[in-house]
């Protein structure tokens, strides 16, 4: 009912491999993208600051660990590590007096350097054996974090992050830091949307379907992996810093923690590996789900409904967190974004069950 | 060289304790192929299970039959909840799914039984055992022998004729099937006996820390320890965890005043990167990863 | 061949009011010189839409005519056309029309010999076709009729390069006459100015019902007077988006997709297989859309399966809806209150709209239907649906622009008044009579038939009709169908026909009672209404025949046609039925390519149905006859269940 | 514009007047860590602080039917859900925060200043807050981690002596761990002793390898500083390596769950202390009385009068008395007013329940001053007198620490 395709047709394939061929879909995403621009309008503090921005950065985060995962199939469970190097090298770069615009190029590059060298298992292994390797580059990482004050920050390891400019906006305002982490994410979405229709991103494809096969059709599996361990970082880098400076203000070692690099892969298993969407949705949901289940049950608790004591209500979200990914990987492994694609075709077809004809 | 000997030691018993964790790993790898993440978790549940039981007010040795019987349980249930569910699904989708088990475990465990940690006490002498300038301690000694006496177990127990079907499982689910074999039973089994090794763990870690969520950190080394020895190795196990025992401890030992930080997190990386680097199905494990 | 094939004086007489130059020709060559980048014809070729403008379509025109005619095609010259809808097709029809020749498109799945029978009569010489299929059949029916000198391709898949004499490709016609063009400058000119408007543009063919197709030949002037009449009483506007799917051998798709095409500078959208055409009406979204009631009831019926096997919501909401969108719909075309302003609004949101969109009528302004009677439950839905279906009335004498209903004027029983400039009256024998620019001149090289149809300038349709109070024409049916049983009740079969295909079930069916006591039908059910019904229903069978032979099924069926003849007047109730094993086909010459049915042929090969229908059997053993692909035929016993319809009169 | 200026002034006097008429709930935002790094302590504190608040509710403390109510959220140690809490409790109207955890503390500190909410940080948190002109909002309000070191030191110093000395300090390996490090270093050369730092992996379940290094390094004193099941192991691995039970000093992170956990040989170990432990104290036995009795309580009634629970109750204890401090003030209450509450605080021991303390603009830490106590096997005894050890050195090193800070780092 929200869907007509009447009247929608192509007089090239250029125009037929468009990313939205379907008006509808099109008004959509302008829609949405109208929406989020004017968040700042609309949108209290409190929800822009504590669940819209941080959903917008860690769906960038989610798109750019879903690039690896998702079209070229090399598991990642230390992107969080990937992050930090890039909010450290951010912060780092910039109180040297480096513009906060080269500063966030330079740490994706950086982030993309050691991400790649990361990268340099994935050419041995694959499968459990990357998970257990990039697992334990992120406690490296972690490590040497911690224990280079140089880089952490000395005794309190926490560095505040200078005031910025991006461009002729000055960052100070939660509106502003919302915008520039939104349109990096846009960016990133983009981005991701156009890779999948080149032929690095059909490269990508093919390595993840089956590496030895890509080889025999002309795709290097040695530079096709490493391009993407350095495009997944350099996206993964930059996000990084976009968080340091969008949100946190401050940069910890806590808050690229092993954790955060399981939430991470969790956002982008529950939202469906490789889809743009999915990525969206799967950050949101990972995010938000734990915190608004969690002050439905402390509402709950707080009217008398039910009696739960305060440690069973604090791991309350550790264990919908949980049982978030176990219900997903059981019910939907395709995730949030097939929900979605079922919807969207629900109405796409509607009034009928299938497409016809 | 006293200094050098008990640091071996201290590290081998230390790796053997890190075996009681990895061994549970290796038995469900071994018969289902499934990467057990969520081992360490078990590890913590069967720590609160322990002190959960002795807390009925039951001799210790008493508890611990208990518990292994309530975690025996627990792991069949696990796999046939979830992991059965999961067969034929991709690594990521298993991987994270134990993920999603240990994360579950952890909200849940303390969320119900209490954060704060829960002394489990096993009456193990204080006193070290001293032998010359190098002192042993008791609760690792034991450790060790019961690592030991759990593979060595474990090793038998693939001998009876149950175990010879687990190895059949474990060598190919298909053949297994056609000769009659319930994989899904012998699947359940090996889960069940994880959870076994997981009290065995979770008793002998949580009486020197207390049990707390912080057992199911000991994942990590239990990590390097399959992947050095072999994921589907048992006596990998022993070895796999005397080494990085051994290393996690001399090279702290000697480096730690250098580096002005503990490494050992950093030697138990490099163990697990190197070992993939270098020999990803690890010293015993069986050489059919798929490699380019 | 060297003749003017046209007596001036003679034509200049018959239409007074005529100008010379006033062409087809001439219009595209406007279209060209006013909007030459506006896109006059599309093509969906591999998925994408080509794009022709007005100057390219001139373009091809004029430089295929300088080339067929450097092949030595002259005045008066019949270029065949076969093949499904092309724009190379449409250009060679044009080009021919500049060197006065006369283009006449044949049907795409016409058999060999039918079309040797037809360059036998028309003296072909030159035949344009689309593909290797078709130039496969004109070079056996040059076996035939051996004056078949050249034959044009258009597309060159297993063609090109390995062409056999006398075969040439379109293309290659079309450089050649590039290159005359560009040799002499003022040639391209001179043949848009060639041809007058007394020229035959297009040589169509009568159905053919009875005996052999006669040949109908159009002028530039009635089609120009047809389509000028039509667009005064607004049956189509300018600039409409038309989509030329129907067969180009019809008169309808000449009038549409070159005719009013020109004359309105429509875009002319091809699809790109038969297949694909749904598909492709959705993507094009016409403007404008014509569809025999047959086509429209297939579309209903596909609505209903869909519905039937949609999901709970979405059908609960087409249930509580639909009905009210009928029953609404049925209170307008009676006069009464359709009312439902809120009901209306949200069905127009959730059922409405989106099954429009979904057929691809979204933006159809103008949806028309004629041919045969169209079914009420057909006609209320679609307009239910918001689609201002309307019906008209014509036929290819008349250009098929005679008579068409106003959107204010709507009635299922009458098909609307004459557009202006048509006169129209009802004789003694209660024939239709019609007189005006659009009505053709006289059968092509058919005197005899000519007189007979054109008397004192009046065309005798053939048509028993009557004209109500209001001044609207009723078709009742051809005025050689009505006959009688044997108690005298007069009757037109196809009537009740009609109504009988209307339920989803019955595809085809033909009422036989002509001097009996009774009248029977056979029926062909509708083998994917009844397939899902049976899957439904937990029915089983393999094949169309077993499944038609169900008892259940017949209890449908059955059911079916009781429910018609409630609404039939007394002693015109189909008493007993049979299903039949097979659906009528017109490769076993059952039904003519339009489907009509050939009752004589029926009457023949099924009468010892019918016998056995009005001897009250329950069953007959049946010697079919089947007919293989390879075109040999044989026969199969078949035994067919007889079945009294319940309640009948 | 003066005219709207008016307007404004004048709205925001008959807003305040009208607030002022009414009774005042005053929202404290207790969001911290139950489930991550913090597990040990965060149950039995927070109970301590929610019960202490029940009990100021019902004795009126704030007096004019004004109450306080305690927002209470699990963060996780992770700063992105301590900034969602603290967005959330804000927007409830909290104006005092305590997280319980250093990161979290760290993400939010700049935020909460700018808002003007009080966040307190006693025993976790930047040492340096307690410079008040350089973080006028935040109160450590309980001796720094670098006053902790040095009152051990100085109890060493009393109790055997410094001179020529050796002292292991064994931590766990984290910014935490290395915080008295600069302490140290300062008081080696001002006392003539030399020490060693020993750190171990975080969360510290295995130390046998830092231990063996310790047991050679033969100290006199041992210093342990961790946190959580890493205490335990500590004590208990010390004491397998020959380390006499009274040579361990630890940081104020040792209680009776470590006692449970080590077991009776855990008699003799020291720690620093910031309130007292036990039940008998007035306060705690008020909340015994008007709170756990009629079954008010917020948590396990076992842990009434725990190390760390009266901490919790110590912390709102004096939060509370900077609230009707800061009421004195008017309505409605405000991070400004109170923070001038807490700085009017003067003198105030929770009824001895801790030492006396006294906050000023510039010094949040409300003088630093503890006391050593001992496991006798059941219970923490007091082996010294409240008092604060080298205040000018921890002063020193505080303001030194907040220029820097106050720098960018």
């Amino acid at each position: 009912m929200f869907y007509r395709l009447s009247g929608t047709y192509h007089t090239s394939y250029q125009a037929d491999r468009k990313l939205w061929k379907i008006p509808t879909d099109r008004w959509l995403v302008i829609a949405l993208l109208v929406l989020a621009a004017l968040a700042p309008l609309y949108v209290s503090p409190l929800y822009l600051g504590s669940y819209v921005l941080p959903w917008v950065i860690w769906s960038a985060a989610a798109l750019s660990l879903t690039l690896l995962m998702g079209l070229a199939g090399q598991l990642h469970f230390g992107f969080a590590a990937v992050m930090a190097i890039g909010a450290y090298a951010s912060i780092h770069l910039v109180r040297a007096g480096v513009p906060f615009e080269l500063a966030l190029l330079l740490s994706g590059l950086i982030a993309a350097v050691i991400g790649t060298v990361f990268g340099g298992a994935a050419l041995r292994v694959k499968g459990l054996y990357l998970v257990m390797a990039t697992l334990a580059m992120q406690y490296l990482v972690d490590w040497v974090v911690v224990n280079v004050p140089a880089i952490s920050g000395g005794a309190h390891a926490t560095l505040r992050t200078p005031d910025v400019g991006f461009l002729f906006l000055p960052i100070d305002s939660l509106a502003s830091r919302y915008w520039l982490a939104l349109g990096w994410a846009v960016a990133l979405t983009v981005f991701f949307m156009n890779v999948k229709r080149t032929s690095f991103g059909r490269a990508l494809v093919a390595i993840r379907d089956k590496d030895f096969a890509a080889a025999v059709i002309g795709v290097d599996p040695f530079r096709t992996k490493l391009t993407a361990f350095a495009t997944s970082s350099f996206m993964g880098g930059v996000t990084g810093a976009i968080l340091a400076f969008c949100f946190y203000r401050a940069v910890t070692p806590e808050q690229f923690g092993f954790n955060v690099s399981i939430q991470l892969v969790a956002m982008v298993l529950v939202g469906g590996l490789g889809s743009v969407i999915g990525s969206w949705l799967g950050a949101g949901f990972v995010l938000l789900a734990p915190i608004f289940l969690t002050n439905l049950v402390s509402g709950l608790a707080a009217g008398g409904w039910v009696p739960v004591s305060q440690n069973f209500l604090s791991h309350l979200p550790l264990m919908i967190y949980g049982a978030m990914i176990i219900g997903f990987l059981l019910l939907e492994p395709l995730g949030l974004a097939k929900i979605y694609d079922n919807i969207r075709k629900y109405f796409l077809v509607w009034p009928f069950r299938h497409a016809r004809s | 060289m006293a200094y050098f000997l008990e640091l071996l030691i201290s590290g081998a018993l230390t790796g053997l304790m890190y075996s009681l964790v990895a061994l549970g790993f290796v038995l469900i790898y071994k018969s289902a192929g499934v990467p057990n993440l969520a081992q360490g978790a078990l590890v913590m549940t069967a720590g609160y299970a322990v002190w959960m039981v002795m807390a009925w007010g039951l001799n210790v040795w008493i508890a611990i039959p208990v518990a292994a019987a309530i975690m025996f349980g627990f792991g069949l249930i696990v796999e046939r909840l979830l992991l059965r569910r999961m067969v034929g699904q991709p690594v990521i989708m298993v991987v994270m799914l134990t993920l999603g088990l240990e994360i579950l475990l952890r909200g849940l465990v303390p969320g119900i039984l209490g954060s704060t940690p829960k002394p489990i006490d096993l009456g193990i002498d204080f006193a070290p055992i001293i032998i010359g300038d190098v002192f042993i301690n008791r609760t690792s000694l034991y450790g060790g022998i019961a690592a030991l006496a759990l593979v060595g177990a474990s090793l038998l127990f693939f001998r009876t004729r149950l175990g010879t079907k687990l190895r059949a499982v474990s060598d190919d689910h298909v053949s297994s099937w056609a000769v009659g074999i319930s994989v899904e039973r012998a699947i359940g089994i090996s889960w069940g006996l994880a959870g076994i090794a997981a009290v065995v763990a979770g008793a002998l870690w949580g009486s020197s820390q207390g049990a707390d969520w912080t057992l199911s950190m000991l994942l990590f080394p239990a990590v390097a320890v399959v992947i050095l020895g072999g994921v589907d190795s048992v006596p990998g196990v022993v070895v796999g965890g005397i080494l990085v025992g051994v290393l996690g401890t001399v090279i702290p030992g000697y480096l730690d005043s250098f580096a002005g930080g503990s490494t050992r997190d950093v030697v138990t990386s490099l163990i697990i990167l190197l070992t993939i680097m270098v020999r990803p199905f690890g010293i015993f494990g069986r050489e059919d990863i798929e490699r380019i | 061949m060297q003749h003017d094939p046209v007596d001036m004086a003679q034509a200049q007489a018959l239409h007074p009011t005529w100008r010379s130059d006033d062409t087809i020709l001439a219009r595209l060559a406007r279209n060209a010189a006013e909007v030459p980048h506006q896109i006059a014809l599309r093509e969906r070729d591999r998925g994408i839409w080509q794009e022709y403008t007005w100057s390219d379509y001139l373009r091809a025109v004029v430089e295929f005519a300088a080339g067929l005619e450097a092949r030595g095609v002259r005045p008066g010259d019949v270029v065949m056309v076969i093949g499904d809808n092309r724009p190379n097709l449409y250009f060679a029809m044009l080009g021919a029309a500049c060197l006065r020749a006369i283009p006449s498109p044949a049907y795409a799945d016409a058999p060999t010999e039918e079309l040797a029978a037809q360059m036998e009569r028309e003296d072909i010489r030159v035949a344009v076709a689309e593909d290797q299929e078709q130039v496969d059949k004109m070079l056996e029916a040059k076996g035939r009729w051996t004056h078949l000198g050249l034959v044009i391709y258009d597309d060159p898949r297993g063609l090109a390069g390995q062409e056999p004499d006398g075969v040439a490709g379109f293309d290659a016609i079309r450089a050649e006459g590039a290159a005359r063009l560009a040799a002499d400058p003022n040639l391209a000119q001179a043949l848009i100015a060639r041809s007058t408007v007394h020229d035959t543009v297009v040589l169509m063919h009568s159905s053919g019902t009875t005996g052999a197709p006669k040949g109908i030949p159009l002028k530039h002037g009635h089609v120009l007077s047809g389509v000028r009449n039509a667009a005064a009483a607004g049956y189509f506007g300018p600039g409409e988006v038309h989509m030329a799917y129907l067969p180009m051998a019809w008169v309808g798709d000449f009038i549409f997709s070159v005719g009013a095409a020109m004359e309105l500078r429509f875009t002319v959208n091809i699809p790109e297989a038969n297949e694909t055409a749904l598909h492709d009406l959705r993507e094009m979204a016409p403007t404008v859309y014509f569809a025999s009631p047959r086509a429209w009831s297939a579309m209903l019926t596909r609505v209903q399966v869909g519905i039937a096997e949609t999901t709970g919501l979405k059908r609960r909401l087409y249930d509580y809806f639909m009905p009210r969108a009928m029953e609404a719909e049925r209170a307008r075309l009676d006069g009464r209150p359709a009312g439902g302003g809120l009901t209306r609004a949200l069905g127009e949101w959730l059922i409405y709209g989106p099954i429009r969109d979904q057929l691809g009528l979204g933006r159809v302004q103008r949806a028309y239907t004629a041919g045969e009677a169209i079914g009420e439950d057909v006609f209320l839905w679609f307009r239910a649906i918001g689609l201002n279906l309307r019906q008209f009335y014509g036929q290819t004498e008349n250009c098929a622009l005679a008579v068409a209903q106003k959107p204010e004027d709507i009635s299922l029983t009458t098909v609307g008044r004459p557009f202006p400039g048509v006169e129209m009256k009802i004789d003694d024998g209660g024939e239709i009579l019609l007189r005006g620019d659009n009505i053709f001149d006289g059968y092509f090289r058919n005197p005899k038939a000519s007189a007979e149809a054109l008397q004192d300038g009046w065309l005798h349709t053939g048509d028993a009709g009557q004209i109500e109070p209001d001044g609207q024409l009723v078709v009742l049916g051809r005025v050689s169908e009505v006959v009688e049983k044997r108690d005298g009740t007069r009757f037109i079969a196809t009537y009740i026909e009609n109504r009988l295909k209307f339920s989803a079930f019955i595809k085809d069916a033909a009422v036989v009672g002509q001097g009996r006591d009774m009248l029977v039908a056979i029926v062909c059910i509708d083998f994917q209404a009844v397939g899902q019904w049976a899957q439904e229903h937990g029915v089983s069978y393999t094949s169309y025949a077993e499944l038609s032979q169900q008892p259940r099924v017949y209890d449908l069926i059955g059911g079916e046609i009781a429910a018609v003849n409630t609404h039939l007047p007394h002693g015109l109730s189909v008493a007993r039925f049979v299903n039949l094993h097979k659906e009528f086909d017109p490769d076993d010459g059952e039904v003519t390519r339009t489907r009509k049915l050939k009752r004589n042929v029926i009457d023949d090969r099924y009468g010892p149905i019918i016998e056995a229908l009005n001897a009250g059997q329950d069953r007959i053993d049946f010697k079919a006859q089947i007919t293989y692909e390879n075109g040999q035929t044989g026969s199969l016993d078949r035994m067919l269940r007889l079945s009294d319809v319940k309640g009948a009169a | 514009m003066t005219f709207l200026r008016k307007l404004a002034l004048t709205t925001a006097l008959v807003a305040g007047l009208s607030a002022s008429a009414m009774a005042e709930d005053v929202k404290f935002g207790l969001l911290q860590d139950f489930t991550a790094v913090y597990t040990f302590v965060t149950g039995q504190y927070n109970q301590g602080q929610q019960d202490y608040l029940a009990l100021a509710n019902a004795e009126g403390i704030l007096g004019d039917g004004n109450t306080v109510t305690a927002i209470v959220r699990d963060t996780g140690n992770q700063p992105q859900r301590g900034i969602e809490a603290y967005n959330r409790a804000k927007e409830e109207g909290a104006i005092l925060f305590d997280f319980l955890s250093t990161p979290v503390s760290a993400a939010i500190l700049d935020q909460a200043s700018a808002d003007k909410n009080i966040v307190i940080t006693p025993a976790h948190g930047r040492g340096d807050a307690s410079d008040g002109t350089v973080f006028p909002y935040v109160f450590p309000m309980m001796p720094t981690y670098w006053a902790q070191a040095a009152a051990l030191i100085e109890y060493m110093k009393e109790t055997g002596g410094l001179e020529g000395k050796k002292i292991a300090i064994v931590h766990i390996d984290s910014p935490f761990g290395r915080e008295p490090g600069p302490i140290l270093d300062a008081l080696a050369k001002q006392e003539g002793f030399e020490f060693q730092a020993f750190p171990y992996a975080s969360p510290g379940n295995e130390q046998a390898a830092a231990w063996s290094e310790v047991r050679r390094y033969r100290p006199d004193y041992v210093l342990i500083w961790g946190a959580g099941g890493g205490q335990a192991v500590s004590v208990r691995t010390a004491i397998q390596n020959g380390i006499r039970p009274e040579q361990i000093h630890s940081v104020i992170w040792l209680a009776e769950t470590d006692a449970a956990n080590v077991g009776p040989q855990m008699k003799g170990v020291k720690r620093f202390e910031a309130t007292a432990a036990g039940t008998d104290h007035p306060i705690i036995q008020r909340i015994q009385e008007k709170v756990i009795t009629p079954g008010k309580g917020s948590g396990d009634q076992a842990n009434v009068g725990n190390s760390y629970y009266n901490l919790g109750v110590a912390t709102m204890a004096v939060a509370v008395e900077a609230a009707r401090l800061g009421l004195e003030g008017g309505q409605p209450l405000t991070g400004d007013t109170l923070k001038a509450g807490f700085e009017k605080i003067s003198g105030f021991d929770a009824e001895g329940l801790m030492p006396p303390v006294t906050y000023t603009a510039e010094d949040h830490q409300g003088g630093g001053a503890g006391r050593v106590s001992e496991w006798d096997g059941e219970k923490w005894v007091p082996v010294s007198d409240w008092k604060a050890a080298y205040p000018d050195l921890i002063r020193t090193v505080i303001e030194e620490s907040a220029a820097k800070y106050k720098e960018g780092n």
